[in-house]
């Protein structure tokens, strides 16, 4: 479905929409083929700890990243891969943070996708969920305040088990109280780990909560990347004109582990046998191949193009050395006239 | 037959759900799907209604177990990690270990946190929180460290009328195994020694005591031989343990994963030094993480906690003050 | 506005609602003048930390209190002394807390709102809002695995303030997840402390909360007792009947400061001459001059009996000796085989 | 003029606003109300905009101050009261305090937490939290126990570009009076000797300064003179003015109103006699409140926590040791 009027001329708001589609489908392609080398680096043992991958969430999260701005505030989560490219981070982050690389953003201390560049305002996660958004709040009550928040957003993702956590609650009702300009994006992948959404909440919809938040609400179906680009364009629009905070709800299905420890055996046939169960990968291509927007050499291309820049680039972080103990500072304080040099952590 | 300390809790919950229709389990995944360490796998399918799984909401899950106590049930907790307690933390220490000391009505919940680091693990899946835990008044804090505690002090801690927080070590969930469950244990509260020696006592708990047990043979070679406590509890703490043992070698090493400002290891010697000052012939000393969040990487993860290298060192050195 | 069918005879059903009413009525008024004494004892300095009333808000707090039985679990709020009395609290008990009576249930550990008797289903909350929720919860869930939860419901109260915490959120998710029989009270009397609903929450009513939650919810004229017995007692009945849980929302307005220290000076002039600022006591006399089931005189001679019942205990309990700090056990845990005799607290 | 703890808190508010446009001030009833305690009377009229009404969600503040801190601002945070911070406490220790760590991104957020015991405070309106708070790396401890530290230390907090918990004593709130305000101070990280002395060192912080130093005087009277020393931050600790008091005096006392189990007293005497045990004549001793929750009436709150009274039972009898 095409959005409706994007701009006064409908073929410039076609002609709009299709570029906007092309860029979120590559970013979705270049997340997936990452996701799967990051998999099978997994899998041959070269990546300690978990892999978490984004696999049927790609169009929900590349179409929120080619929505935003740089300027803007994102606050991904674990299943992000392909919104994070589209908001501009660059795939040596993710690899250098998952490798472990010192080089990365969390230069060795933090891993997988607790990565980010908060001056660049892309936040890197800590696992309690729920507990990035009020965050973004902050951020932009502090922009309000500093009197340049303009026309920028926060978009904050979340997955629809996050949603139970105290925290999400209270950024919610922080933002609606104080009207920011925040995106709020659930994914709901019917799973939390292996927690079925009955055991999760007991409202049919999610989105059911936007108003008692004093939030816009929005539904759109997670595989489709036409949808979620109109939806989440709404949305945002909203947000930037000072709408006040929106909400975007997006059922989907998890097509993965909930971490490539797990082997997903728990998810529903039925699930996967149905409309939630499609892979929002191959529907855009089929969308994109039927409208002629790229053809499916042109598809293959870039995939093969995406492919070799990601071996590259996991080439490259493989052979930086790895993080040296003895010279790192040990020291969690910024002000070095109050680091403790007698705390206890070595024999005095 | 093989079992190791993460069966050990498998198996301590099995059996105090069969023995006990007062207790529940409830914690996210722990229901079909065996919780993310598979603690409690098979349980749900075994004992129908009574492994339940919680939303992600660790304040609730912990508000229920106190309800549920006040109702005459015995619910076990599972924290996924122990990093995750922080959000339930306000129901822990502020309801459930106040409870009972305000009502007279006892609390007996027991809340499992899979504890401590593991190679990748990285700053959000490696805690060591017994301290915070430990500093409030009206909760038990248990540390086991071998596969036998892992289930007998479970098992305790369920029956015990008070709120006990659980630490179980993830590092030692597949590392340790024992040829067979014990039939009976030393009673809560007490430290158990882990190793004899004369030349210094060694005062740690949880994984550390395997570390410190191996630092144990390189002080050996060198002509030491090395006593290990394992405290088993850290709160209540057994003081009178430690200070026998260090009545016995006159020196005092306390080792915590933890991180180093006010934990059990300053409480060790505060009370020792309070109690036995003139029992000790050096300064006591301490080993512990060092004082920033748990890395990711594996080569500044090793770096950060103590290590039977880094122990044996401090032994070492103590021995030749 | 009478109930439309409360049994299948109308004048039953008349009968019946009279007596409710009368009955709620007594324990607002014993409420209401319990309050002001105690509000005089802490003006001449009798009693230790802080005083809280529940002026104006005594019709929707004795009418939830009327609904509830004997094997229910109540979970009162700071607000709640009417609520408590019809529940079946003695006063003593309230009289004790406050003075510090080593004889009160929290034998003078705990004061003043704190008190409670949770084995009687009467829980004693802790400061932190909303942290009681769960607690009921849990109550419930507990009986129904023990198969003797029956038609007993769980009764919590909250201030509007209340309902931004994460605990209350979680709990509410909680119990919809369960399907408990979970009565949830929020009396929106305009203020938390001196923060007023504008900075608290964006929607128009909290109520719009319950879908979210897989809760029925309902609104009810909080100074208006005969719509207050009508709504409570219907959601009552809901969740006694199997229907799930249920939120009541209540607006109405706090008639005294946050606590007996607090002038609330700032409180908008306008909202005291609204309906909102009706005195429920007031109300509810008038109906029940008008409807003839109490005559002035009655109700006067009610207040000068509960007044002498009032006087007569707090005059009991300042008789009672004050607790005694070397009788103290000193001891948090119960189990006496773990009590930690060498802590630190006392020199070795 | 005369100036309380409270005037001091609320002034160097009004001059951090007023120097520094990034600051601003964000809880519960902070606003046109000024505050539960009125630390901030005025304050919101006088820089509109900049002293911010909270909803009830201890979370969420801590959460928007540390976004607002990435911004380039420097939020101070007001709690209610101490106790209510365990429901912002995850914000606090796995976010504020690890992002500089994680990220190189600084965290200059002070939260400001009304602390410690009041008669008929009871159980949730009493606690000392500072232990667990610097039990996490990545966080600044302050505890003034003066009207010139209140003040001096409250805008080193607001400078400093690492997150403080900043523990104001409720106690001292009305009870501390001065004539002026300071116009300059000790350096964060440097305890102060309170008090000069010769034969005994105590070590204590906030509101039982004033104790310690009432106790001393009785020791005086016995012949006595003790040495106290005002922690000033519990963290980073300042070990070596401890010493080098103990090293004068021999003998060690330490004085804290929090729970006993691995607090500040444990720390100071696990630093002390690792690094300066030759130096104690005595064995180290601590005094802190008993172990149980705060209680409400005060009878029982007095013999909870450590007074002048108790505090000069323990002096004698560690002098006479
Ligand atoms: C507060 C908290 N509790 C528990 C966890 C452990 N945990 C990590 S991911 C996860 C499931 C998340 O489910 P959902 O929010 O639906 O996101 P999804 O994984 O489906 O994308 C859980 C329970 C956590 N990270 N934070
Ligand atoms: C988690 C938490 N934060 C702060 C407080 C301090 N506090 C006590 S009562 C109150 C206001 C409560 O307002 P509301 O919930 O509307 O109830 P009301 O007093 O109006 O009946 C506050 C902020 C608290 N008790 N708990
Ligand atoms: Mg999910
Ligand atoms: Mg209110």
């Amino acid at each position: 479905m095409l959005p409706t009027a994007v701009s006064n001329d409908p073929l410039a708001g076609v002609a709009e929409f299709r570029d906007q589609f092309i860029r979120a489908y590559r970013f979705m392609l270049h997340a997936r083929l990452l996701d799967e080398r990051l998999a099978s680096l997994y899998r041959s043992g070269k990546i300690f700890g978990g892999v978490f991958l984004g696999r049927g969430q790609e169009a929900l999260s590349a179409g929120l990243g080619v929505c935003l701005r740089q300027g803007d505030v994102f606050a991904p989560l674990i299943r992000d891969a392909a919104g994070r490219l589209a908001f501009g981070e660059h795939m040596i982050d993710s690899i250098r943070t998952y490798l472990g690389s010192p080089l990365g953003p969390m230069r060795s201390r933090d891993g997988n996708v607790h990565r980010g560049r908060p001056k660049e305002g892309l936040l890197p996660m800590i696992s309690h969920l729920g507990a990035m958004i009020s965050v973004v709040n902050g951020m932009l009550m502090a922009r309000r305040m500093q009197k340049r928040l303009g026309t920028s957003v926060g978009a904050a993702c979340l997955g629809e088990g996050g949603t139970s956590t105290g925290a999400f609650h209270e950024a919610l009702n922080q933002a609606g109280v104080e009207r920011l300009p925040l995106v709020m994006v659930i994914a709901n992948n019917q799973y939390a780990y292996s927690t079925p959404t009955n055991r999760q909440f007991a409202c049919d919809n999610l989105v059911e909560r936007a108003a008692g938040y004093g939030f816009d609400g929005h539904t759109v179906d997670g595989t489709d990347l036409g949808e979620c680009l109109e939806t989440l364009q709404k949305a945002v629009d909203n947000a930037r004109s000072g709408r006040g905070p929106q909400m975007i709800v997006a059922p989907l299905l998890r097509l993965c582990g909930h971490g490539e420890h797990d082997d997903s055996s728990y998810i529903d046939p039925r699930l996967k046998q149905s409309e939630l169960g499609r892979d929002c990968l191959e529907i855009a291509e089929q969308r994109l191949v039927a409208e002629g927007w790229l053809s499916g050499e042109e598809i293959g291309r870039s995939r093969s193009e995406l492919l070799a820049a990601i071996d590259e680039t996991i080439s490259t972080v493989q052979r930086e050395s790895a993080p040296n103990a003895s010279a790192e500072s040990w020291q969690a304080l910024s002000t070095v006239s109050l680091r403790d040099m007698s705390s206890g952590t070595e024999m005095a | 037959m093989s079992i190791t300390y993460l069966d050990a809790i498998r198996e301590a919950q099995d059996r105090a759900l069969k023995d006990d229709p007062r207790v529940f389990i409830y914690g996210q995944d722990v229901g079909a799907f065996g919780g993310a360490f598979k603690a409690t796998k098979n349980l749900a399918a075994k004992y129908p209604g009574r492994v339940i799984d919680a939303p992600i909401s660790e304040d609730a899950m912990v508000g229920a177990a106190i309800g549920a106590a006040i109702e005459g049930m015995r619910p076990i907790i599972e924290m996924q990690f122990a990093d995750f307690s922080t959000v339930g933390f306000n129901q822990m220490v502020n309801h459930a270990a106040t409870l009972y000391w305000r009502t007279g009505v006892p609390c007996p919940i027991t809340i499992r946190l899979p504890s401590g680091g593991t190679s990748g693990g990285g700053p959000f899946h490696s805690q060591s929180l017994e301290t915070i835990y430990a500093h409030f008044p009206g909760i038990v804090v248990m540390t086991p460290a071998t596969v036998e505690d892992a289930y007998g002090m479970l098992l305790s801690a369920v029956a015990i009328d008070d709120p006990v927080i659980f630490c179980e070590h993830k590092y030692l969930y597949y590392h340790l195994k024992a040829s067979s469950l014990p039939t009976e244990s030393l009673p809560i509260g007490k430290a158990r020694i882990a190793r004899q020696g004369r030349d210094l006592t060694v005062v740690t708990y949880s994984a550390m005591v395997h570390e410190c047990l191996a630092a144990a043979e390189v002080a050996r070679d060198e002509g030491y031989e090395v006593e290990i406590v394992d405290l088993r509890t850290i709160k209540p703490l057994d003081t009178d343990t430690v200070v026998a043992s260090v009545a016995r070698t006159g020196r005092l090493l306390c080792v915590g994963e933890a991180w180093p400002w006010g934990g059990v290891s300053a409480e060790v010697i505060a009370r020792v030094t309070a109690e036995a000052f003139d029992l000790l012939d050096a300064p006591p000393q301490r080993l512990n993480a060092k004082d920033t969040p748990v890395p990711y990487h594996p080569n500044l993860w090793a770096a950060h906690r103590p290590t039977a290298q880094s122990v044996a060192q401090s032994m070492l050195r103590l021995l030749r003050l």
